[in-house]
């Protein structure tokens, strides 16, 4: 097949935009937390003196092979995810490498990055690392259930699974997002959303107070950099993904900014309400409370 | 007035629910070979009782029975043969009853049939 | 050419007759007596095998031999036709080589008892031939006497009670059946039996016409089959199996039983069809009450005496069933008698060499692998397995009763098989597992040649039985001769047998495979080729690792034939072949006994149901194509479908049919487990595929079926995932993740639509290369470290590279994350899907999906991560043999993850016959389906390409890295030293077990294990009945006479 | 006592049955099939004069030899289960016979055997046979070890006498097979004439041997019998 190399560049601008924006977005809303916590909070730019330091740093310590390759994982799943979908409607400069695979693909390959982060953290045989993975994938199997749901329903609704035609689908007004033409899909996906987005109530997995990040504590400097870098862009690339699912995606980056940012805070204005939730809570929490949405979400399409 | 035969048959099967009711209840091993006897002769005894027929003689050719007559003279020497045999049988049977109750009698010191149940379930 | 035959009465006369020159003989002469004994009843054996052959070749036609000069009905007549001559000639070779086996005993009491030895098989060969009844009551009594005598040869003193207690019922039979016969005189006036039929003559109309008649041909008919110990009145019979000296209940079962069983064949004859009734009811109550009475027997005899009383009832039933086989009578008849008489004998001389009673003490056979063999053809024989007679005479009664709607007698004689196997498996596997005692069994040549003899015989019928059915003879095909060739091989080691044995299904492969449709053909590559590369694991066993190959073997022949069948009995012996194979392979494990018995039981019981749907569907037929279950019409064909379904599904270990697998696949050698997990759950798919294909949607009251399979199969995804996320053992991790597969590929069928058959094929082929990937670089862990549990393994990872990488793979590619292949059979899944309406079920695989990462997260983590053990610091990688495999794998995987299409795109087209709808188009690298798209190669690219460009970066800004020590890790506050208290692995999911853990109660091992609780206890509480007392046996025998009356004739003569 | 109940309820449905046979039985008023058969054919054909004789030994004869055979095998295991008897030496010495017994015994035995001897031998001319003499014969021996319980008879002579008759009576019959009408047929000598000695074929001979061995078989039980005796 002919492939045109043009798609390269335009790919690599995607990654360098996103991740700006993610680290800004990132810094943004971390303040934003703050002063609802009533503190300073962090100057706008810290994820880039963060960033330069960690990767200034010289680190002499690996636990192995796989523990090296861990963040590599991690960064591909991040960047890969990002490409595999077109980032703004209509626009063929943007559309990203989205001919690889459709929808489905995005979604198994959330898993990439995840999978290989744990198998190498798992390697440097910290207990912690253990514990921290052993919460997420509990949680995830629940959190993940009510958002493939609804994936499933807004797929059957649009009766395809990719994602350009699930956006073309929404366009000519914001009465033909997903969001109003199939409200139970999305009030699923976006509880699911809250337990993907690693803020409280469902943080335990990083439970930053008693196990040190969780799962990637062994790792630091220069590995550290690539796991923020990856938390830049990775949180823009799923929330790209319930964009175009469910808020009929964006023709222009402002628009683009703008609806990430919103879809963001959610999240966050739900993290600094509520408490934190143990995994069993949360599991339970997920199969009361979203997946019967999302089972209605099927049944109702 | 009822045939012979029919009493000889009502015997018969008398002698053998007898027998029968003694072989099932007594326990003496010895007793119950004799209920048998009783049992067998009552078989015995009905095989005659079907062979009989009333007014008609032995089935022995001579001179009171000439062979031109004999179909009607003599009665049905099938049950009387069968009967021999029958009884033959029965007393080898018997025999090796009785051996079998000795030598039981001599290996476990008993003739108490409710005694001999080691082999079961 | 009957002049030329010796007459039959010589079969008689020249027992008598030798019996009585004994007498002259000097008492101390035992050899010659001994050698007249054998000489004569050799010589009775050739004229009845003469006769045989004269018959069975047509070279001579039934003769009636007279005696006295005088024709019947006024003198005795014998009759000498087909069935009679095979019956003599069973009877008076068991005589013979039982003659043979009694030689000790013989010789010390002396010439008396061959006198007596020979007379009971002349009677019992007089009471085949005789056409009198008083005649056939004479040679009953000497037959009764000859017993009584030939008991008293046993070394066990308590043979004497069990004789008494024979004496005394026999009283009772004889009694009965004289005033029978007397009266069946008085009606008809003869005694013939030929002269009881309705008389032309008109003098009477038949013996059963007049009510006096009829009481009388009750009572003959009563007596003659309480001869054949039926329930109840059997408890003088079990005592004899169990005390008399085995080689003479050999006589007693076999040829007793067969004598026995004519007897009442011929007295039925004259009674006609209205008395075939109580045949059948007492035949079936016997057969599965004895059966389930055997169930809790410990002692090797009594529990053959208990299996020759099923057996006989069984038969009973046959004869019972006569009205309807028509010229299939004497084929299934006998077959099934034959399989029994040959068995029983051989079982019962083989208990013989064996020193103890107790089933455990047969281990002792472990020593002599020609005796094992002869023990497990043997128990084949019995339990009805392919290629022995009783097979195909099975085949055919179960399909005559299903053609006649005889439904419930079917399934009571298909249940009470099933007992039977239960018991005599079980006994198997004692033999092969318990501990062998320590003296090895003797075996005297005069011990030995009747057992082999009984050997050849039970290969010889199944030849014979196989040439004489209208089907396939099994014994020609050249998959199980190449299997059993193996049997003969044995000696040889195991390398050069391996060797041969990957040589040979490459070469059947290479010789077969252009007669396979695509699907077939996927499926002939998985069991032949597949196969093959699984047994290069096999070369790392040393030694002659005997046995191992005749199994495997024996296994993939069953598979090749499956593939190979194009109709419903050969597809069904196939079955059968590959269970008994795999079968004997699981039992190999080291704890592996319990579990190779359910095994062995679930896929029986499927293979029954199989079997009854096979019959239903096969209506009147004796066999049907496979392309004809189509043909099947409402309403039978939802019973049909049903019936195969679940038969199949047992195989691929559907949620409820699913509790032996993890057992029998965790238990399994390292290489064995890849060949049944990979491999043969295989067999149930190809199985299910077949069903569906040919007989699409069925409805059964208005319940869709494959909408149950639809539920069944999402389930069962879902229970599997979840239970395998809580294995602390490796093996039965793996072992319940095959379900959860199963689950998913039973579901994609059971989708009914083009798409989900492709996602099922897909399952089929990546379930076989990782999960065979995976059970091998798990057991060489296990191998190496001594251990399955995971938690006692960790941070293997530098000491077993090539495994980790295997098991990487592995679970990358189960876990459908791209770009390795699972992701195809998630992407086919979801399209799948969407096409499909129902939408429930989906949910539940929805939630199965995600689970999977638990278990395989926590595989490769407690495994290959974490800490390493003290104890495994000087562990070494898997041997260089199943190491190789495993690299194959890896390699298939990814090329299969790039280029599906090789494969997919065939069976696609292939599928679209059956569904046009809903194909995938294959432009160029990208597959598209109406939904959506997928390009595996770009897929590969990309992710390559940005792993290698964020990999180049690391090592840009971080090439010094080295790696540190073990516990050098940042610890709050402590410096961990002991890997135990640092590997994080036992119960890895405790929060996930907190919050699900009740949705893992063992519901369906607890219904099973009640269920053979209920029947064992049944069998131990109903045994009781036997209480050893003679008069309660009598008791018993009227109690039967009396309900036998009032259920049989209504209590109204 | 409910076991007693329980075999009394059992034999009243078999007392039932036995009824019904009892009811539904008639006398025959003339012989059946064979029994005319027999009435007519024996004489003429067999030349028997009695008939039950003539179906025991020629009709019949496979039963008789089957009969035979029962005694013989009889014979055969009560010596096999008492050959594990005890030892002779440990009996006490039993109570002499009387006078009048030994004395009664010498003068009858002769007797008794030819009574038997007669029985045999007439027995296809007048009531008797071949059991009945043999059982004649037997009764013989048994006043013999009446009188004197220690006699010893040769179980030699006895096991001879009977394999001789018996291996005899199948030689006989096997020859009826090759020169006759089959297997047992008595027609091998001339049938000669009704009511003569020396008629009826081999009738009378085979007679003899039943007789013998009968006698033979009998005698060898009792004896057996009695060697365990100890009173």
């Amino acid at each position: 097949m002919s492939f045109d190399w043009i798609k390269i560049p335009q790919a690599l601008l995607t990654v360098f935009v996103v991740f700006n924006f993610g680290l800004l977005l990132n810094a943004l809303i971390a303040k934003i937390a703050a002063r609802v916590g009533r503190r300073q909070g962090i100057p706008i730019w810290q994820n880039y003196v963060d960033l330069i330091k960690n990767i200034g740093q010289r680190s002499l310590i690996t636990h192995g092979v796989h523990f090296y390759l861990g963040p590599v994982f991690r960064l591909t799943g991040g960047v890969g995810l990002l490409l595999f979908v077109p980032t703004i409607y209509g626009s063929e400069m943007f559309s990203n490498l989205s001919f690889a695979g459709d929808l489905i693909l995005a979604l198994y390959f959330v898993f990439f990055g995840t999978l290989g982060m744990a198998l190498g953290a798992a390697e440097s045989g910290h207990p912690y690392s253990a514990i921290g993975v052993s919460r997420g994938l509990s949680q995830v199997t629940a959190a993940e259930l009510p958002f493939a749901l609804a994936v499933f329903a807004v797929a059957l609704q649009y009766q395809t699974l990719s994602v350009t035609d699930i956006v073309a689908a929404q366009q000519g007004g914001i009465l033909h997002w997903t969001l109003f033409t199939n409200p139970l899909a999305v009030a699923a996906a976006m509880l699911s959303f809250l337990g993907s987005m690693m803020r409280p109530p469902f943080d335990v997995v990083l439970a930053p107070q008693e196990i040190p990040i969780g799962p990637p504590t062994e790792y630091h400097s220069s590995y550290l950099a690539l796991l923020q870098t990856n938390r830049a862009i990775f949180p823009i690339a799923k929330i790209v993904i319930y964009m175009n699912l469910f808020f009929g995606g964006a023709a222009s980056w402002p628009v683009f900014a703008l609806k990430v940012f919103l879809i963001y805070m959610v999240s966050v204005f739900v993290g600094v309400v509520f408490p934190r939730f143990r995994v069993e809570q949360s599991i339970r929490w997920f199969l009361i409370w979203a997946v019967p949405l999302g089972v209605l979400a099927i049944l109702w399409v | 007035m009822p045939e012979v035969a029919h009493i000889a048959l009502a015997t018969g099967f008398a002698l053998v629910l007898i027998g029968f009711y003694g072989a099932l209840t007594q326990r003496n091993l010895l007793r119950i070979i004799v209920a048998f006897t009783l049992a067998t002769t009552g078989v015995n005894v009905v095989i005659v009782a079907i062979g009989h027929m009333s007014g008609r003689t032995a089935p022995i050719l001579d001179a009171a029975v000439p062979a031109a007559e004999a179909v009607s003279r003599v009665i049905d020497p099938l049950p009387q043969a069968l009967v021999l045999t029958a009884i033959v049988i029965g007393v080898g049977i018997t025999a090796l009853m009785l051996a079998y109750a000795y030598r039981l009698f001599e290996t476990r010191g008993t003739l108490d049939i409710a005694r001999l149940t080691e082999l079961k379930w | 050419m009957v002049s030329a035959m010796p007459s039959p009465i010589l079969i008689i006369a020249s027992a008598l007759g030798a019996a009585f020159l004994l007498g002259l003989l000097d008492e101390r002469r035992t050899r010659t007596a001994w050698a007249i004994t054998l000489a004569t009843l050799g010589f009775m054996g050739l004229v009845s095998a003469l006769w045989l052959l004269a018959l069975a070749t047509g070279q001579s036609s039934t003769v009636d031999v007279f005696t006295a000069g005088t024709p019947p009905p006024f003198a005795i007549n014998l009759r000498m036709g087909l069935a009679e001559a095979a019956l003599s000639t069973l009877v008076t070779l068991t005589g013979l080589f039982a003659a043979i086996a009694l030689k000790a005993p013989l010789w010390a009491h002396g010439r008396r008892a061959m006198a007596v030895l020979l007379i009971l098989v002349m009677a019992l060969a007089g009471i085949i031939l005789t056409r009198d009844l008083f005649n056939l009551f004479v040679f009953f009594e000497l037959a009764v006497i000859a017993t009584a005598g030939m008991i008293l040869l046993a070394d066990d003193e308590r043979a004497l009670s069990a004789g008494f207690k024979y004496l005394i019922v026999a009283q009772f039979f004889s009694a009965l059946l004289l005033i029978g016969i007397i009266f069946a005189y008085q009606v008809t006036g003869t005694l013939n039996l030929d002269g009881m039929l309705p008389d032309a003559g008109g003098a009477h109309a038949g013996v059963t016409a007049t009510q006096v008649g009829a009481i009388a041909f009750f009572l003959m008919l009563i007596a003659l089959i309480a001869e054949l110990k039926p329930f109840p009145a059997n408890g003088w019979a079990l005592d004899i199996y169990e005390s008399a000296h085995p080689a003479f209940s050999a006589i007693f079962s076999a040829a007793s039983g067969a004598a026995a069983l004519f007897a009442v064949d011929k007295l039925l004859a004259i009674g006609g069809d209205a008395w075939l009734g109580i045949a059948t009811g007492v035949g079936i109550v016997t057969f599965l009450v004895a059966n389930v009475l055997a169930l809790p027997q410990r002692n090797d005899r009594r529990l053959l005496g208990y299996s020759s009383v099923a057996q006989t009832g069984l038969v009973l039933v046959v004869i019972g069933q006569r009205d309807i086989l028509g010229d299939g009578y004497l084929f299934i008849a006998f077959g099934i008698l034959v399989a029994h008489a040959v068995a029983k004998a051989g079982l019962y001389w083989l208990s013989g060499l064996i020193a103890g009673r107790g089933l455990e003490d047969w281990a002792a056979l472990r020593t002599r692998p020609l005796l094992m063999l002869a023990f497990a053809s043997f128990l084949a024989l019995l339990t009805g397995l392919p290629p022995f007679p009783s097979f195909y005479a099975k085949w055919d009664l179960v399909h005559l009763l299903a053609s006649h709607d005889r439904l419930a007698l079917l399934g009571f004689v298909l249940f009470g098989t099933l007992i039977e196997a239960g018991y005599l498996f079980r006994w198997f596997g004692h033999a092969i597992k318990r501990a062998a005692p320590a003296d090895s069994v003797a075996c005297p040549a005069e011990r030995l040649i009747p057992i082999l003899t009984a050997l050849v015989a039970a290969w010889g019928l199944g030849y014979l039985w196989g040439a004489l059915s209208g089907q396939a003879n099994l014994l020609l095909s050249l998959p199980l001769l190449f299997a059993l060739a193996f049997v003969l091989l044995d000696w040889l080691p195991a390398r050069i047998k391996n060797t041969l044995a990957i040589a040979g299904m490459l070469g059947y492969f290479a010789l077969t495979y252009q007669d396979y449709d695509p699907l077939r053909l996927i499926f002939a590559l998985i069991f032949l080729v597949g196969g093959a590369i699984v047994l290069l694991a096999s070369y790392h066993a040393p030694g002659r690792r005997a046995g191992f190959y005749p199994s495997a073997m024996l296994m993939y022949a069953g598979l090749a034939m499956l593939v190979q069948a194009q109709d419903s009995f050969a597809f069904f012996a196939a079955w059968e072949l590959l269970t008994v194979g795999s079968y004997f392979l699981i039992l190999r494990g080291k704890a592996s006994e319990p579990h190779a018995l359910s095994y062995m039981l679930f896929s029986l019981g499927g293979a029954f149901l199989i079997l009854a749907g096979f019959a239903l569907a096969a209506q009147g037929q004796l066999q049907l194509p496979l392309e004809a279950l189509g043909a099947v019409v409402e309403p039978l064909s939802g019973w049909v479908f049903l019936l195969l379904a679940v038969g199949f599904m047992s195989k691929t270990a559907v949620l409820g049919l699913h509790i032996w697998l993890p057992g029998a696949h965790a238990e399994a050698e390292t290489d064995v487990s890849p060949m049944v997990s990979g491999i043969l759950l295989k067999a149930g798919l190809l199985g299910l595929f077949i069903l569906v294909m040919n007989m699409g949607k069925q409805q059964l009251y208005g319940v869709e079926l494959t909408h149950l399979m639809l539920w069944l199969g999402a389930l069962t995804a879902l229970a599997g995932n979840l239970l395998a996320a809580f294995q602390e053992d490796a093996k039965r991790l793996l072992a319940y993740s095959s379900i959860g597969q199963m689950g998913y590929a039973v579901f994609g069928l059971a989708l009914m639509n083009h798409l989900g058959w492709l996602m099922a094929l897909m399952f089929v082929i990546n379930h076989y290369i990782y999960k065979s990937m995976l059970f091998l670089s798990v057991g060489g862990v296990a191998k190496r470290t001594g251990t399955r549990d995971m938690y006692r393994m960790g941070g293997l990872i530098t000491l077993m590279p090539l495994s980790f990488i295997a098991v990487l793979i592995g679970i990358i590619a189960i876990s459908g994350v791209p770009p390795l292949s699972g992701f195809g059979g998630r992407w086919i899944f979801y399209n799948a899907i969407l096409d499909s309406d129902a939408r429930l079920p989906m949910i539940v695989l929805f939630f199965a999906g995600p689970i999977a990462f638990l278990y395989l997260f926590r595989l490769i983590h407690t495994i290959f991560l974490g800490q390493l053990k003290d104890e495994h610091r000087r562990v070494r990688e898997a041997p260089f043999w199943i190491v190789l495999p495993q690299m194959l794998f890896v390699t298939m995987l990814i090329i299969f993850a790039v280029v599906p299409g090789m494969a997919l795109r065939h069976v696609d087209a292939y599928i679209s016959q059956f569904i046009p709808n809903g194909a995938l188009s294959w432009q160029g690298l990208t597959i598209t389906s109406q939904y959506g798209y997928w390009s595996p190669v770009s897929i590969m690219i990309i992710i390559g390409v940005i792993f290698m460009l964020v990999f180049g970066y690391l090592l840009l800004i971080n090439r010094r890295a080295q790696k540190v020590k073990q516990f050098n890790i940042a610890f709050a506050a402590e410096r961990p030293y002991r890997p135990e208290t640092t590997h994080f692995a036992w119960n890895f999911f405790a929060p996930y077990r907190k919050a699900l853990g009740f949705l893992m109660l063992p519901l369906v091992t607890r219904f099973w294990s009640t269920l053979t609780d209920l029947l064992n206890t049944a069998g131990d509480l109903g045994r009781r009945l036997y209480t050893g007392n003679g008069q309660t046996y009598a008791i018993h025998f009227l109690v039967f006479v009396v309900i036998v009356f009032l259920l049989g004739m209504g209590g109204q003569p | 006592m409910i076991r007693r109940a329980l075999v009394l309820v059992l034999l009243a449905v078999l007392g039932a049955l036995f009824a019904a046979l009892w009811l539904g039985f008639t006398p025959a008023e003339e012989l059946g099939l064979t029994g005319r058969y027999y009435a007519e054919h024996t004489a003429p054909d067999l030349g028997a004069a009695n008939l039950v004789t003539a179906i025991i030994v020629t009709y019949r004869g496979l039963d008789t030899l089957g009969e035979v055979t029962v005694l013989f095998l009889s014979a055969a295991i009560v010596g096999l289960v008492l050959a594990g008897g005890r030892p002779a030496a440990r009996r006490k010495p039993p109570v002499p016979a009387g006078e009048l017994l030994a004395t009664g015994s010498r003068l009858l035995v002769p007797l008794i055997l030819l009574l038997g001897a007669y029985v045999i031998v007439n027995g296809h001319l007048t009531p008797g046979g071949g059991f009945q003499g043999g059982a004649i014969l037997a009764s013989g021996t048994l006043l013999l070890l009446l009188a004197e319980p220690l006699k010893r008879f040769s179980h030699g002579l006895i096991t001879r006498i009977e394999s001789l008759s018996g291996a005899t009576f199948v030689a006989l019959g096997l020859l009826g097979l090759v020169f006759a009408g089959g297997f047992l047929d008595n027609r091998l000598l001339p049938v000669g004439t009704l009511g003569e000695l020396f008629s009826a074929g081999l009738m009378p001979v085979i007679s003899v041997l039943i007789g013998l061995k009968v006698g033979a078989e009998f005698s060898s039980m009792l004896a057996s019998l009695s060697e365990t005796e100890d009173s």
